[in-house]
């Protein structure tokens, strides 16, 4: 493929990545701005996410979108629920203390993955999507004849896939809009400023912490079940997101949702781009290398504040 | 004049995005004496001892320390020349026992010498009154005994300048006066630059007396001198703060 | 042994009555042979690395399920040298280090007779050394080629699936010849992909063929597009062997990028073990072609001893298991563990093992063997086992997937897959 | 007084673990020579994370680069076990310094997150070159090269005592170190680092030599565990290797000297045993996780410091 078109196909795709990115780095991004806690089961819940949305699907008969649809609403209340009882059971009890946390959702990380093998299984199972047309795309170029629109062999991307990133944005949105507009996003954030203050104003945290949880399990496993029709579900699923996640969060400052968005297209579309260049191992190696460097270089993240 | 004046500063500032701390302040130290830094809040006090100790980067300006330029050096080197600090709010070891606390302080000089170190560091708890609490948990001392081992941390480091950031803040009656006598015995010893709010203590201690307002150097005198200044009445008058 | 999921236990079930009617109608049960005089003394006891979590969990039960048939088998028919074998199972975890601890826990704490299972080869290579100083016979099912290049010891031995580098070679032929010259390769960019560059682009250039292009996918990848387009347009026939969870994703983002106008496809069936041909977004395999270690859909031709294998380890005509059309077998590689029982078995009755002690006689048994004609002790087909690389050698087959069925098309010969011996293991020590 | 308690404490244990060779079963030697490997990683990983208070998630980089520097020199270069082990040792410290000099410019997630990605860049790195390190797949290092002076250290007493004598070298060094200023020095850094360094302590210095040792432990642990079961691969290098350490170290007490010893005990034998009892023992090993962060804090020799035994160093 010519170089232009080359270009442009992995930019698609690392706009495609970069939308997976912030559907499972926002819940990630929310529970670390507000509880300050790093939750490793953060994957899990995103990997429970796809395992109901294919279990819900394969129940609901009839038209591949009727079953998404109605993953789209079960599934991340669902997987929210279950956070918020795991916040409720241990997270609270061990005051959110940072280390105990990490042991503490590793042990729910197992907890879910074994369970997971058990109930549903080592296999990978697809979900179909709700549509999926393939959309050539052209390319312009001055040919002999001027300018002219070609149709490059293999450029082209899916409705489906347009779908996620748009997904993403509508998203992205409505999340802004709770976290300023609405007295649930003024209380959270209350909570992220100053958690005793918080408290002292009458704010009850132990709830707020509950729902901030389930909200961030519920948005994993809200991008789960869109990014399910892509990739598949499985019960080991879980491990990259969390990495990458993580990573974006860190990368766009702490609990900045702007910083969240930006690293997650930078590290979707170096992914992308950077892959054009190099051999697949070797664009791998270069573009987590420079994701660690502006970390090294902006320890604070892209948008993130000088932290005490 | 390096002989005299241990620390000097020359046309020290520092900007906070627009909001000018400190403006061009030119300011000595006279050796083994207590100097009191006074000024209504807000005046940069912190700020300066801040730059000075190398806690701050300063926009502009420079710090001499004995005559030797000291303004690129990181904090610890200064510290190495002979500085000691103590922190407006407590700051020690929690985690740690009161004997570990002070060997810690003690320990960047005489590490390398076990007898030394042991003879220092149960000097200075006995000096200052915490040689039975030696094996507490810092962190279970009360506010009072915290910021006598925070004073106890720098005195074990043998400091030539010691500066205290309102070392008697939120101490009883009681504790200041003890406080007061243990300054005084320290100053034969050592430099003492003293951020002080309770002019009780800075009356009782000081020798010397420098006054901020706004971030700029006000005044400098004795204690009455600085009293009788009309610019500081003037400043502490219209901002009713906390003479 | 530990209790299997339950799913398996039910299959396990359902899959012994049928194999052993499918034993007395062909007559192989031998009746004679009681199980009471067997009982009278202590168990064979072998110790099986399982994949039953992590990455390989998919194969591990699927191997758990035709080992469980094997030994049904086996101890109907009287056992080994009059002794019920007993399967003592361990999770390896898909893991080297544990895989190696596993070992040890066989040799030392359960005192096995012989070692014996897993597929993936950094289990096998982490395991070998230990299985070497322990001195415990270790059967490996893994189709690497770790064996026969020399890497391992005289006490690890695969004499139930053909290696990687003989599959591979097997199909340069008919690919050749009947799919193009001009070959891009998909492959992991890891040890398993980089066995199948190497042998298959030699043996694609002995053929006439070239590889005009290598396309190293890093493994933990999820999405695929991007490396399409380095996918030279001259480009006749695409060879993938993906493998992992992202499988179904490659082979669906393989489709969008072709959309109507693609090269020949050969892949290994091995990306998609485990997975129904006909799940969604698999529709552009139609026409392409896979190899299969054994073929998962019943033919019309499938032998006997096959069709009695099937029924033994409880897969329907489609590969899948019978009480759960949505389970689908590891087909192509599993019949690996049921065969390499009966190499056990054979070797230790060659070798009249009595006991621990004789774990070396029983290394010498096998690797005296050479032909193992084609029955229900090898449903896949005749083997033949090299005992100076320990390392057994089959037929291959190629299928094509016509209207969502995998159908043979070619039968690559024992012969096609034979290289030079790389070692031989028979030279050293015990 | 204490420091007497301390080193009978410390001998106490080296004297059990010589013993436990004659006494337990051969499958529980085997199993003791490969948590003396292991607890030696969990003692470097603990220096920086229980000492310094420095949380790194990239900790399996180190541990592989001691294994591959061993296994690759033994490999490729054909040297003998000394010199490769010292290769592997070396790199595990370079490695250290370099990492250390970059990350340690973050604090905090940030620097767990650099960690993590410079230990990724690293496992992508032995993908890459799989031609020399055979990928994930991993190669052998022969029994017959495994051999130090004509001792063939594949034997399970050779391979005890191996793994004994380098655990209690790595144990009483750690011990001593943590008792020496330089180890104060790291628990101060802990405890409040803008206090070290305002007590003239050059914080960052301390805090790459704490990452340098920290470093060559894992080395030591990497090299260890190719030589002493042949194997090397990249799943050493992988993240799941980052978080065992820490794991071991919670469990068993961060900032304890016993404490990475006791995790590695424990874990490992929870997963033994639970693995025998059932299929589900990763669900057994996640419930005694959350158990113990709700009942044991801070880890079982921590809790038994603050309960009970408040001399525990």
């Amino acid at each position: 493929m010519d170089f232009g078109p080359h270009l442009m196909l992995a930019s698609l795709e690392g706009a495609v990545i970069s939308a997976i990115l912030v559907l499972t780095a926002m819940g990630l991004s929310i529970v670390f701005g507000v509880m300050r806690v790093v939750n490793v089961a953060h994957g899990e819940f995103f990997m429970l996410g796809a395992v109901f949305a294919w279990a819900v699907t394969t129940m609901i008969s009839g038209h591949a979108a009727l079953g998404f649809v109605a993953a789209l609403i079960i599934v991340p209340v669902l997987v929210g629920a279950i956070a918020a009882g795991v916040d409720q059971l241990i997270l609270k009890r061990i005051d959110y203390d940072v280390d105990r946390t990490i042991v503490a959702t590793i042990g729910v990380l197992y907890i879910v993955q074994q369970s997971t093998l058990m109930l549903y299984g080592p296999e990978a199972r697809p979900v179909e999507p709700p549509f999926n047309l393939r959309l050539a795309l052209p390319w312009f170029e001055f040919g002999e004849n001027g300018f002219q629109m070609i149709w490059p062999w293999g450029l082209s991307v899916t409705t489906y896939k347009l779908f996620v990133i748009g997904a993403a944005i509508v998203v992205l949105g409505a999340l802004w809009l709770v976290l300023t507009r609405t007295k649930i996003g003024l209380v959270m954030r209350a909570t992220q400023q100053d958690r005793d203050m918080a408290q002292a104003f009458g704010v009850p945290v132990g709830q707020v912490y509950s729902l901030v949880f389930g909200l961030g399990a519920g948005l994993a496993a809200l991008g789960a079940v869109l990014v399910v029709p892509i990739q598949q579900a499985h019960y080991l699923m879980g491990g990259d997101p969390l990495l990458l996640a993580f990573i974006v969060v860190i990368i766009g400052g702490l609990g900045s949702l702007p910083g969240t968005v930006i690293a997650a297209l930078l590290i979707g579309m170096s992914d992308g781009i950077i892959s054009v260049f190099f051999s697949p191992t070797l664009a791998k190696i270069i573009a987590t290398f420079l994701v660690a460097m502006v970390l090294v270089f902006r320890p604070q993240g892209l948008m993130g504040r000088v932290a005490a | 004049m390096a002989a005299m004046n241990i620390l000097e500063t020359k046309g020290l500032t520092k900007i906070y995005g627009g909001l000018q701390a400190n403006t061009d302040i030119d300011f000595t130290l006279q050796r083994n004496a207590i100097t009191a830094l006074i000024g209504p809040n807000g005046a940069g006090k912190s700020t300066f001892v801040g730059m000075v100790s190398g806690r701050t980067t300063p926009t502009r300006g420079k710090v001499f320390f004995e005559g030797q330029d000291i303004s690129t050096l990181p904090a610890h080197k200064r510290m190495q020349l002979g500085m000691a600090y103590t922190f407006q709010i407590t700051s020690i070891f929690p985690g740690l026992t009161v004997e570990d606390n002070v060997a810690l302080a003690a320990g960047r000089k005489l590490a390398h010498d076990k007898a030394a170190h042991a003879a220092k560091t149960a000097a200075v708890l006995e000096k200052i009154g915490l040689a039975e609490r030696a094996d507490q948990t810092a962190a279970d001392l009360s506010y009072g005994h915290q910021r006598v081992l925070e004073i106890a941390m720098g005195l074990a480091q043998d400091p030539k300048l010691f500066i205290l950031d309102e070392p008697t803040q939120g101490l009883a009656e009681g504790e200041v006066d003890a406080f007061v006598t243990l300054m005084r015995s320290m100053a034969e010893e050592t430099t003492i630059l003293l951020i002080e709010h309770n002019m009780r203590v800075v009356t009782d201690t000081a020798d010397h007396v420098t006054v901020l307002d706004q971030g700029r150097l006000l005044a400098s005198g004795s204690f009455e001198e600085i009293h009788a200044d009309p610019a500081v009445q003037a400043a502490y008058l219209g901002t009713t703060a906390d003479v | 042994m530990k209790n299997p999921p339950k799913i398996s236990r039910r299959k396990t079930l359902l899959g012994l009555g049928a194999g052993a009617g499918a034993l007395a109608t062909t007559g192989v049960l031998p009746g004679s042979l009681g199980f009471a005089q067997a009982q009278s003394s202590a168990p064979i006891k072998i110790g099986f690395q399982k994949h039953a979590t992590g990455i390989g969990a998919a194969y591990g039960r699927w191997y758990d399920t035709t080992t469980t048939a094997a030994v049904a088998r086996i101890n109907e028919m009287g056992g080994i040298n009059g002794r019920p074998v007993e399967i003592i199972t361990e999770d390896d975890a898909t893991d080297p280090g544990r895989g190696a601890e596993v070992l040890e826990k066989f040799a030392n704490q359960h005192e096995v007779d012989v070692a014996f299972g897993t597929l993936f080869s950094h289990v096998v290579i982490g395991s070998a050394p230990r299985a070497g100083e322990l001195k415990l016979p270790y059967f490996v099912v893994s189709e690497g080629h770790h064996v026969a290049s020399g890497m391992l010891n005289r006490y690890t031995l695969q004499p139930g699936i053909t290696d990687v580098k003989s599959q591979v070679i097997s199909m340069a032929p008919f690919v050749a010849d009947n799919l193009g010259k001009k070959v891009t390769m998909i492959y992991p960019d890891f040890a398993f992909g980089h066995d199948h560059r190497d042998f298959f682009s030699e043996a694609i250039e002995a053929q006439g063929g070239e590889v005009v292009a290598k396309i190293a996918i890093p493994p933990t990848e999820t999405t695929f597009t991007r490396y399409f387009p380095n996918i030279p347009r001259e480009t006749e026939v695409i060879y993938h062997v993906m493998v992992g969870p992202a499988v179904l994703t490659f082979v669906k983002e393989m489709g969008e990028f072709f959309g109507p106008s693609r090269p020949e496809i050969f892949g290994f069936i091995d990306s998609l073990e485990a997975v129904d041909i006909q799940s969604p977004g698999l529709e552009f395999l139609e026409g392409t072609y896979f190899w299969e270690g054994m073929p998962r859909h019943k033919q019309a031709n499938e032998s006997e001893a096959a069709s009695a294998y099937r029924a033994a380890v409880g897969v329907n005509d489609r590969g899948a298991a019978i009480d759960d059309p949505a389970n689908v077998a590891t087909y192509a590689h599993m019949f690996g563990c049921w065969e390499t029982l009966n190499v056990i078995k054979a070797g230790m009755e060659a070798a009249d093992y009595q006991g621990p002690a004789d774990r070396t006689k029983l290394i010498e048994a096998v690797e005296a063997m050479t032909e193992m004609p084609e029955s229900l002790d090898h449903p896949q087909g005749d083997k033949l086992f090299n005992g100076k690389t320990h390392q057994a050698f089959g037929k291959q087959f190629i299928s094509k997937v016509s209207d969502g069925n995998l159908e043979v098309v070619h039968t690559a010969s024992i012969e096609d897959g034979l290289y030079a011996d790389e070692v031989d293991y028979t030279t050293q020590s015990f | 007084m204490d420091w007497t308690k301390s080193n009978a404490l410390h001998i106490g244990t080296l004297v059990v673990l010589f013993a436990l060779f004659f006494i337990l079963p051969a499958y529980h030697v085997g199993a003791f020579s490969r948590i003396m490997v292991l607890a030696i990683y969990a003692i470097g990983f603990n220096l920086l994370f229980g000492y310094t208070g420095l949380l790194s998630l990239g900790h399996a980089m180190f541990f592989a680069a001691g294994m591959y520097g061993f296994g690759l020199s033994m490999n490729l270069g054909g040297l003998s076990v000394l010199p490769a082990f010292l290769i592997g040792v070396g790199a595990a410290g370079l490695l250290a310094l370099g990492a250390g000099y970059l990350a340690l410019r973050t604090i905090g997630v940030a620097f767990m997150i650099v960690t993590l990605m410079f230990a990724q860049t690293f496992y992508l790195v032995i993908l890459y070159y799989g031609e020399y390190t055979r990928g994930d797949e991993g190669f052998i290092i022969q029994q017959t090269q495994r051999q130090i002076a004509g001792i063939d250290l594949t034997t399970e007493t050779a391979r005890y005592f191996t793994a004994f004598i380098l655990f209690a070298v790595c144990f009483l060094a750690m011990a001593r170190l943590v008792q020496r200023p330089f180890g104060k020095r790291l628990i101060a850094i802990r405890e409040n680092e803008e206090r070290a360094r305002m007590l003239g302590y050059d914080v960052a210095r301390l805090k790459l030599a704490a990452l340098v040792v920290s470093g060559l432990f894992s080395g030591v642990a990497g090299a260890a565990y190719a030589l002493l079961f042949g194997y090397v691969g990249a799943s050493f290098a992988s993240v799941q290797y980052s978080i065992f350490p820490l794991l071991w170290v919670l469990l068993g007490g961060a900032g304890t000297t016993v404490g990475p010893l006791i995790g590695v005990i424990f874990m490992f034998y929870l997963i033994d045993i639970s693995s025998g009892v059932t299929n589900a023992y990763m669900l057994v090993a996640g419930l005694a996780l959350v158990l113990l962060t709700l009942f044991a804090p801070q880890g079982l020799a921590g809790t038994l410091r603050k309960r009970a035994l408040p001399w525990l160093p």
